[in-house]
């Protein structure tokens, strides 16, 4: 259940108020649009990176904004893309004069909006690119077709610290491309989500059951599954993901356990354990795992394993020390 | 002809007021395989439309309407339907007739397919429009009424509407759950419907 | 409910060999102990700081270990304060010479074994304080008979920074007691949570009901009152936590709402818009404000508002920086 | 006396046994007002404490489960029944009578109160094994053998455990919630009740 708010219909704006209202030292409203921006606003002659999709992603996008992260995100109402006039609105306001890049994950009505406003950011001769993410392995069997979901973060980290050095526009594009192609995540839900001042979630899962392959919007599954151990699940993740990896990546790779809202801490620990040696076993040298949130669905209880995979240029990206409300690191 | 421009104002409102009544169930349909949020993302999108700026001709309150709809709901529903209402007022110049209403139809949904890429028989609201619009055509050419031409074009919606029950989705969120969503309408093709219906009930109250 | 676990009775275990292989970067197990502290053991000459209780809490209290930070963390069953002897084990372990401090938050078991442990390490001659947090207004109309809850945050951040650049015991014991003085939490729950292996919630809250000053170990509430909108709950906190003011403290102050599990950030942050509001109406000058999960409660969905006031002295500690798995500054 | 020895392994071999069949129920009572871990915790202690060292005599047996348990367990009871089995097993010294039996139980709970500040009447573990400790110094004070005194004591222990369902808490992690817990019995006093009740079987079995 979704329990804090006032009109649902202004969900999205109290949220966006109060968000600005806790990280003032951060981050600020893009004016006249539904978004935010790195405080003081975007560095002169630097790549503007926005990344963005509907709320209810948490840290996912607004929380990713920051030094030697994204420039900034524009923010949909609870899981809708936003719309194109405010990809626009948010592309002006973190443009530095080098260009600008959206990157979100792959849906279609992301895709759509985030489209009509690079038109009109063209239009103005600002030079857009777009990079799309395309992690979910349980999505579709072609790589292009997939959806995006808790992959995002490190594409978005490397945009954001190849931006931040001062990279050009095809530098911080082709990276983030680069990143892209390396990541895999698969994710289970057992547990459906429900919208603000909604009294139904939006799918049920049976007792005993998990879902497959669910999407970060309340989506169900591709598949229904018995519930099993948490080191019987660390084997699905592990195996799903690996399924698909990438031929040409080298063994270094970064993993990360995401949570989608209502899986703790703890638990994922517990599964995490199990997938440090699964992933061991299978030759991959772990690099600076991650266990947490980084990408929800609202409380959605449920989570994910990424691998994303990379060499010396893409692992200095990821070193690449960062500030930002939801995720701080010295490097 | 300021009668026109008052009709398409009430249109407006009554496809809001739709809307409105089947938010709740439209939602519901989104979430069988999609994200649930279809009736906010219509309502919303319907609620700037008719705010936005009523002065000039039908097809300008229109256009204008499709502009607000498109800049404010969101989603893929957000994008398309904004753009084909925008598109479709862009087309509708006075004087209006059977003819000018199908060739603003015609119009939308090509912007909406331009945007979209889809085509009749992937289980979206094109499965509504362009049946329904290839209707309004006969009709028009017939020599029926704008009005006239409406009715007689709305069953065909309507059928196209039922018939995203057995299809499988190929576009938007829910396409990754191909089997999950058969038997179930889908959300959009039913929104237009609605939509569609209000309309014309709008203009069996005011057209002659 | 809780999903992931293998046999519930090696859940405190399973957690900690994934947490510690997730963040080996940063903190190391204790040998032969239920805890963690920072990597590369206790630093010579600095006072250990050991935090600690129960489990299902994180990131309280094992992810509050790192640089600038806790020293070690000692890490019992779920909602179970650790043994005494795992006190004295993981006091030992963050011991660098220059005497230890105890902190956590006020419950019975907690301070028997802790006070065990400190019994131990005496008897080795390691001088051991004890800071413990008693933030819970809630909890009794006497500050002493007082919960620690959300607010260990702070009195954790304190302990930290003043041990890591080198203070005495002395002062390190005396500013974690100043923070603790100024700290006031009041919490709400909107559903129980369910241990690993249980089928059934710790307590269940009536549909359109809240619980009013509950625990953050799935202890019920002490009052039961009606749903309110976001904004209303933010005046009902905020009215909570100021009424109890301390009548000492200057007008600055940190500010914090913690999630207990499931309650998210975006619904987080449409509370927080409301209590910025209040809080600056009632004079408060609000300082680097939270808005996150810093003491959880498994999944039980609820929130707390923390007020910490300080003075110049306290923060300069808060705005130390620090690098830990779960909290990290540039400053 | 090794037969001694025997009988105190047993002993905590069944308190083992009682605890694991009452482990659900007694994680419900604390939830009412408590964390709900009781059970579980209770468990934790005398699986340790069954595992601990069984050289030597009764007393020694008994002192290395309560450290075994003291050192495992972890929370309030943790602590408090740690310390009680520790420090009783320490003062039962051979040769064994009823009145060693009243004076190490005697021990036990000084170290407990000592702990945990406790008293009769505050809805805790005390309420069941002072009135048992008393009743126990009677029975062997009128002479009675070790299981007698045993058996003669244990409806003290069942009707201090009774009485704590109408206590308002004063101590512990419960204590915040006061009426909460009115007409519920205090998970403490429940499972001392059956761990000091499995220990009567033992007796009525083997002592003579
Ligand atoms: N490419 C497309 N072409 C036409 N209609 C589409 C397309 N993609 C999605 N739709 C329509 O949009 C509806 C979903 O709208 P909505 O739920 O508001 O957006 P979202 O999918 O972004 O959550 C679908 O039911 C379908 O009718
Ligand atoms: N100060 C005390 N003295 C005696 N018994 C106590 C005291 N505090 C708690 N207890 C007992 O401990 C029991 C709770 O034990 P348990 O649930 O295992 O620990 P915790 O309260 O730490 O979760 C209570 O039911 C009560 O009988
Ligand atoms: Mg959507
Ligand atoms: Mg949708
Ligand atoms: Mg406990
Ligand atoms: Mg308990």
């Amino acid at each position: 259940m979704t329990y804090l708010f006032n009109d649902p219909i202004n969900f999205r704006e109290d949220m966006i108020e109060g968000y600005v209202a806790a990280y003032s030292r951060m981050v600020e409203r893009i004016p006249d649009a539904s978004g935010v921006r790195i405080a003081g606003g975007a560095h002169k002659g630097k790549v503007g990176v926005l990344v963005g999709g509907g709320s209810g992603h948490y840290p996912a996008f607004c929380g990713m904004v920051g030094r030697g992260f994204a420039t900034g995100a524009v923010i949909g109402d609870v899981f809708t893309s936003p719309p194109g006039e405010q990809c626009y609105r948010c592309g002006k306001g973190v443009d530095g004069g080098a260009g600008v890049v959206f990157s979100y994950g792959r849906y279609s009505g992301d895709v759509m909006n985030f489209s009509m406003g690079e038109m009109r950011l063209e239009m103005e001769g600002i030079d857009v690119r777009q990079v799309i993410v395309t992690d979910d392995v349980a999505a579709s069997p072609n790589f292009d077709e997939r959806r995006g979901v808790a992959g995002d973060f490190y594409v978005f980290k490397a945009l954001g610290a190849s931006a931040w050095r001062g990279d050009s526009l095809d530098t911080v594009e082709a990276l983030g491309n680069r990143v892209n192609q390396w990541t895999r995540t698969f994710g289970i839900a057992f547990s459906g989500c429900t919208l603000p001042g909604k009294s139904e979630p939006l799918f049920t899962v049976a007792p005993g059951k998990m879902e497959l392959g669910m999407g970060i919007h309340g989506e169900p599954g591709i598949e229904t599954g018995d519930m099993a151990s948490a080191s019987e699940i660390a084997k699905l993740l592990v195996d799903k993901v690996l399924s698909d990896a990438p031929l040409d990546a080298p063994s270094r790779a970064a993993v990360m356990i995401n949570g989608l809202g209502a899986t703790k801490y703890e638990e994922m620990f517990v599964l995490y354990g199990s997938v440090h040696k699964l992933l061991q076993a299978a030759g991959i040298d772990i690099y600076k795992p991650l266990v947490g949130e980084f990408a929800t669905s609202l409380n959605m209880a449920g989570c994910s394993l990424t691998v994303s995979w990379m060499d010396a240029e893409l692992q200095a990206l990821y070193d690449y020390p960062v500030e930002s409300p939801a995720f701080t690191t010295w490097g | 002809m300021a009668e026109h421009a008052e009709i398409a104002a009430a249109a407006l409102d009554a496809a809001l007021a739709a809307i409105l009544e089947h938010e709740d169930e439209l939602g519901k349909l989104d979430s069988v395989a999609g994200d649930g949020d279809h009736g906010a993302g219509m309502a919303r999108g319907f609620r700037a439309a008719v705010a936005a700026d009523r002065n000039g001709s039908a097809g300008q309150i229109i256009a204008n309407a499709g502009m607000a709809f498109a800049n404010t709901a969101g989603g893929a529903s957000g994008a398309l339907v904004g753009m084909f209402i925008m598109s479709a007022g862009a087309a509708l110049t006075d004087p209006i007739d059977a003819a000018k209403v199908h060739a603003a139809l015609t119009k939308g949904i090509e912007a909406m397919v331009r945007l979209g890429k889809g085509q009749v028989g992937e289980k979206t609201m094109l499965d509504t429009l362009i049946p329904f619009a290839a209707a309004y055509g006969e009709a028009a050419q017939a020599g029926l009424s704008v009005r006239a031409a409406w009715e007689q074009a709305l069953p065909a919606a309507e059928a196209g509407m039922k018939s995203t029950a057995q299809m499988i989705p190929k576009r938007g969120r829910s396409s990754v759950l191909r089997e999950k969503s058969l038997g179930t309408q889908d959300p959009g093709a039913t929104s237009i419907y609605y939509v569609l219906a209000a309309v014309g009930r709008v203009l069996a109250e005011h057209c002659p």
